[in-house]
């Protein structure tokens, strides 16, 4: 039975989650382990789902429309993003917000400061708006992701002080209070489909929109979650453990995406 | 065609305490830090800034109390982190903040640039983002199909400063056929009212009208261009120089109380007589060129 | 990435009678002659047809009783005067026309690529434009100041056809540095539905790539790319060749009738398999390559 | 006293109608007289007016903004298009619209198949516009220059054919039914400021907005004006006769502007 790190088993959960021909949104920059959530898991992935069973999925990184992923840089400073080639480079970013907006991105990965019940989250303020305890980055895309992307997938470590019942800020709308709140507040489909964190993998009841567990990671018991989460989600009755990288697709993220950990590096 | 090169001081003179000023730039990208530090030394106050990813110069605007509100997407420090003197402004109340979106600033930028008052997205249903801020963000209904729609308000601010590669006397401004283009900052450039560019080099006219489509500001928007090498640092200029790490470290670690950057902002900024003395101060041109990157005009 | 590099046979199948096509290039620049004249051979008929400044592309699909109606700003010949064709059917009242300004049409093809159902001008008060235009043109207030604005449906056409330069096998289309860039084929690219492009030739990917900020057309916008050298003749591609002004002469000293075109058709279109066949009834490469300009690719 | 064409006459004095840093558009194509109207003269009278009092003037073609002047192509090709030097070249001409929406242009230069008595114009439909007697281009950006730029200058040959009561179709609102209706459909200011023809010079009175007879050129007679009219426009008591060209605005397009008379060919 093959031994692998938390960061290869979502690393392979999530390329598996990536279609042919998929158009995936990766953020930039932030470092330590934001920087492997919102980057390098991400761009692991993808490169992996393309070796694979998707090779016509494509990534939007930056302004970078299809980079080359077979030659992901070492070193994430300003010019190794010049450097990088690519299929597209627009001549500014409203290019990809009108793709957005034209729904023309079938993934995007996020990670924010707070997540709820019912998939919104927060990447603005803490506390009170107009005098937060913490001032956070403001909004970025994120709202665009929740509102136009068909499947946004969050990387998210599982940690009481993100999984909140309720956010203090709504940057991004998800599923709002759940049931048809999202259509009746003027939104069409899309909102976050999966959860997927270091202990597990969680997704929405199709019916209430709640966040659901869907799978522990080996060796995770369902009270770690919980203790983990300031609010229950749904269980199901059984819980699977989540499917764990085949040697495959070990060796191609070891040996040909991240050979020198840069990108599953913490 | 009309002589716009100038000095930082001359060009900025127009802008006081209580202005409302577009900075451009996105992430570490092209901060129009060399103008930032003359707005500092020029003591204005009160500001209201407009910024697309708003890094090292919304975050040294903050440390100098010059700011009252701010409107953009982001203010941070991208791999750094947080932008710690922005943050403890708005969280202590000094600083009023206006998020808005990408699609939302897109539009505010491009309604500028057409004319118009306002241009419509579908974004920001369900959004604390429109919830509170009803004077820039209203829902209204399609003349057309009669679906919701909400109209955001264009971006009009007095003045709007760009840091660019390398223009003419005449603020015809270029940028190089490969560059890192995650900005908005011709948008931004398009719907000015009053433009002051700030460039790495000045080139002769005659170079710039050989690549006439390589300008991407022309000197019929700009009211003042100056030439300030190295322009963008403590940041990058894509295709020219690299982030200044040491620098950024220092930054970050005396801006861990208000008067530790107080004492930055001193060194760096108020007790300098102007940008050539900025880069003396940081080891002079000899120093920075380790910055630069290959492929450097 | 996925191979999208075929024949303009396959490309155009999709379009029937009926269809809703919009017609890329300016005037006589990169008009989709090629692909114009294989919807010929198909014997299309009642089109919808879309153009910025339409000439040669437009005149063409007139001549062959194509099209049902036209939205644009312009059908002419640019300096060989009104198109003969165009004018003819839309006299005798077959061809139904809806004219946009320039600003209203920039306003249809961007509210297309920004997913909005309109977008706000005002220019069209007290035109007759806006009078005869009530489905597509109408007044509305500005849900901020409350003044009087037009609103400007999207152009959503089923399908775009685009002439370009320089292409890969995945579809992705470059254009030169210096060009000229009188054109909206960007904007239209952006809010294509199905999007056709034919290109002066294919290249590597690996060309594509080194300088990325010259594709103006992503491969992950376009359905289909074909190869077709002296695609927009007897147009012109800027860069590469110039208009054929013997060709144009005699197409309009043979459209002064309807006959006459429906003869010159026979001989360049109908009668021909496909595009190599005309590039031969031109008198091949070697003739043609006479148009080529300095400085071509 | 100096000897001197009707071309020459009339781009000595749209030159004089150029101020300092005015910001000029002209169009392009068609050929023969229209290409002298349209383009030709206009290009002179900018060029002409860059070399006096107006060394600041710009001019905006096809999607060239500040072509260089001093070297106007010989040849109307479109290799020469692509070739000419100027200050900046904008991606799409959509920048051209939004400088002109954004009131950026102080002169135009415009012709027309039609204008009439309050200097409405119309280039799209002669007769019924369902089923037009000529179909004509449509209309460009001509109702934009009308709608936006200060100081909108016409170049037309006087004839009763083109100058009548009321135009067949409304391309470009002039100044409507005269007045206030410009105002009161909506428009701003703007609108027809100077009719400048092979005969006279004509422009609108500051309260009717109807034409008016501004002056004569040497040796036409009121009398062949109005015979060229199909409306008769306002007069004043005293009709000064239109400022001839300078010995050296002569020199200047003669020896350095247009050599090769092609500018100002027919």
């Amino acid at each position: 039975m093959a031994t692998y790190t938390n960061n290869e088993l979502i690393t392979a959960y999530v390329s598996r989650q990536i279609r042919d021909d998929d158009l995936c949104f990766v953020g930039v920059g932030t470092n330590g382990r934001a920087f492997t959530l919102a980057v390098g898991i991400p761009l692991a992935a993808a490169r992996l789902a393309q070796m694979g069973h998707a090779p016509g999925a494509a990534v939007y990184w930056g302004n970078l429309l299809e980079p080359d992923l077979s030659v992901i840089p070492e070193h994430f400073t300003q010019d190794a993003f010049t450097q990088w080639q690519a299929a597209a480079c627009p001549p500014d970013t409203g290019v990809k917000c009108d793709m957005l907006a034209r729904r023309k991105f079938d993934v995007s990965f996020n990670s924010a400061a707070q997540l709820d019940r019912y998939g919104n989250m927060n990447i603005t303020a803490i506390g009170d708006y107009r005098k937060p305890k913490v001032r956070l980055v403001g909004s970025l895309a994120q709202p665009e992701h929740f509102a136009f992307v068909r499947r946004p997938i969050l990387l998210m470590d599982l940690d009481a002080r993100s999984f909140v019942e309720k956010v203090d800020f709504i940057t991004s709308a998800g599923h709002l209070s759940g049931g048809n709140s999202r259509r009746e507040a003027g939104l069409g489909e899309g909102g976050p489909s999966l959860v997927v964190t270091d202990k597990a993998i969680f997704d929405f009841a199709e019916d209430t929109r709640e966040m659901r567990l869907k799978s522990l990671h080996r060796g995770v018991t369902k009270d770690e979650v919980l203790a983990a989460m300031s609010f229950v989600p749904l269980i199901p009755e059984t819980i699977p453990e989540t499917e764990p990288p085949t040697t495959e697709e070990l060796a191609f993220i070891r040996n040909d995406i991240d050979p020198h950990r840069i990108l599953l590096k913490v | 065609m009309k002589e716009k090169l100038t000095t930082l001081e001359k060009a900025l003179s127009p802008i006081v305490s209580g202005s409302t000023v577009m900075i451009g730039g996105s992430l570490l990208r092209r901060q129009p830090n060399a103008a930032v530090r003359q707005l500092i030394r020029n003591k204005v106050r009160d500001l209201t800034v407009l910024s697309w990813a708003g890094t090292t110069a919304i975050d040294l605007l903050a440390a100098a109390d010059a700011i009252r509100r701010w409107e953009g997407i982001y203010v941070g420090l991208f791999n750094y982190g947080l932008a710690p003197n922005f943050r403890r402004a708005v969280e202590s109340g000094r600083i009023e903040v206006r998020d808005f979106s990408e699609t939302a600033m897109v539009a505010r930028l491009r309604a500028a640039a057409q004319g118009m008052p306002f241009l419509p997205i579908r974004t920001l249903f369900g959004s604390d983002l429109a919830q509170v801020n009803p004077e820039q963000i209203r829902t209204f209904d399609c003349p057309f199909t009669g679906e919701k729609l909400q109209a955001i308000a264009a971006a009009e601010p007095e003045f709007t400063i760009i840091h660019g590669y390398a223009g003419d006397k005449y603020g015809n401004v270029q940028w190089p056929v490969v560059r890192d283009t995650d900005d908005m900052d011709q948008p931004m450039a398009a719907g000015a009212k009053r433009l002051i560019v700030t460039v790495e080099k000045i080139v002769s006219h005659d170079e710039i009208k050989k690549q006439p489509s390589l300008t991407y500001i022309p000197g019929n928007w700009v009211e003042a261009i100056v030439e300030v090498p190295y322009g963008a640092h403590p940041a990058a200029c894509d295709t020219m120089y690299d982030e200044d790490d040491a620098h950024m470290r220092d930054y970050l670690a005396r801006s861990k109380t208000a008067d530790g950057v107080k004492a930055y902002l001193g060194e760096f900024a108020n007790a300098l007589p102007d940008h050539a003395a900025y880069l003396e101060k940081c080891g002079g041109l000899a120093a920075l060129s380790a910055l630069d990157v290959k492929g450097r005009a």
